[in-house]
């Protein structure tokens, strides 16, 4: 697995490999988030998931969000890493740990990232349903941007 | 004095391509849009676009040997 | 490792046993907590724990906490290890998985999983500084309860 | 006609048992902790009471038989 806080692989992901990456002594608490791959969403079931990335530039953005969260957060260390490729059910397709001195900024800054990679992160998921496939994103079971587009830093 | 475009998701399965050579410099993003809309009947009003890597605006400028990619809203997590 | 979803244990804890635990084909998202054994807090040079638990009650709390979290998130499903015994720094000494359809409960079941731990579960922390060593909890660097007392369920 | 008293974390030092057998039943958790506290000269203001594994409040009645635990503000996580 890869020494970097913020990657994109095509290999299972594993927890503890992530957590290690932020555990330190002055830390007493790691939040960590897995996303894992659900079966059923709204009645309708999926087969596997395939996901593609901008990987470069995705793996810039995860910084981003780590880079953002230690501002608001001082102290705060994050790592993460987003799995690509074909995904079956139960599969953990994202990993985030964010480490702190105590556990509030934990929980808060680690779901502040997870809502980040929904905005900012060049990654999409195709869902392969018993009836067929879509990519996400723009498809009617998606949450529309509230803006109509992800929030650009200008 | 050309760009490399880039196409995710289901605009690489429209285009057929996830990369092409786009053979001239257009001066601004929306302007690239425009043209990449009429020439592959592709509607990008909800595609967001980046610039070497850096999400850009419709009124960033282009210069040649820059990349440009077409991302539709994410999906990740 | 105990196959039980609440367990207090003197063993180093594995955070992905701990997940295993809660992980489903129904449940799209994990929200993880492991609370670490910190070097510094305020000021104060810690050198290693000792935590003592009244097991068999512990067990039963962490379970009623995992019943409460049901009721109140249904879907969330909760495991909860806690480790006993002296643990040095960076140890992880409670490892908190609540697994559920969507990430909102998740974090939300997490977090209240820990403050109920640091109300009701019957486990005591001894720091052994530098200078010194006490039991806290009825220190005057810990917090005191709101109500002089944890709540009790009547 | 006896109970059993646990006692933990300082409460453990302090009594130097950790365990001890109680030769009679008070009526109630208060009577109760009021012996305890004028036998081993323990203020027990802040401590909860446990018996058989249940938090307790001081007008909870006691039985032969029962396990009375003493639980300090608690610290754990």
């Amino acid at each position: 697995m890869t020494e970097s806080l913020f990657a994109i692989t095509s290999e299972p992901i594993s927890v503890e490999d992530v957590m290690k990456k932020v555990m330190r002594p002055e830390a007493g608490a790691v939040a960590v988030f897995a996303g894992t791959v659900r079966e059923w969403t709204n009645g309708k079931r999926t087969l596997f998931l395939q996901y593609e990335a901008y990987v470069s530039m995705a793996e810039k953005m995860l910084a981003q969000i780590g880079a953002e969260i230690a501002e608001q957060w001082p102290g705060a260390k994050t790592a993460i890493t987003h799995r690509i490729g074909r995904l079956e059910i139960g599969d953990i397709a994202v990993v985030i740990a964010v480490s702190s001195p105590h556990r509030a900024e934990a929980y808060e800054a680690n779901r502040y990232a997870i809502e980040r990679i929904k905005q900012i992160v060049p990654i999409w998921k195709k869902e392969q349903w018993e009836d067929g496939s879509a990519w996400i994103g723009d498809q009617l079971e998606t949450k529309a941007y509230p803006s109509g587009k992800p929030e650009v830093n200008e | 004095m050309m760009i490399r475009l880039l196409f995710f998701a289901h605009l690489g399965e429209q285009v057929g391509e996830r990369q092409v050579t786009w053979p001239h410099v257009p001066d601004t993003v929306g302007k690239l849009k425009e043209e990449v809309e009429a020439r592959y009947g592709l509607p990008l009003d909800r595609v967001m676009t980046a610039v070497n890597e850096e999400y850009a605006r419709d009124d960033a400028p282009l210069q040649p040997g820059d990349t440009v990619a077409f991302i539709p809203p994410v999906s990740g997590g």
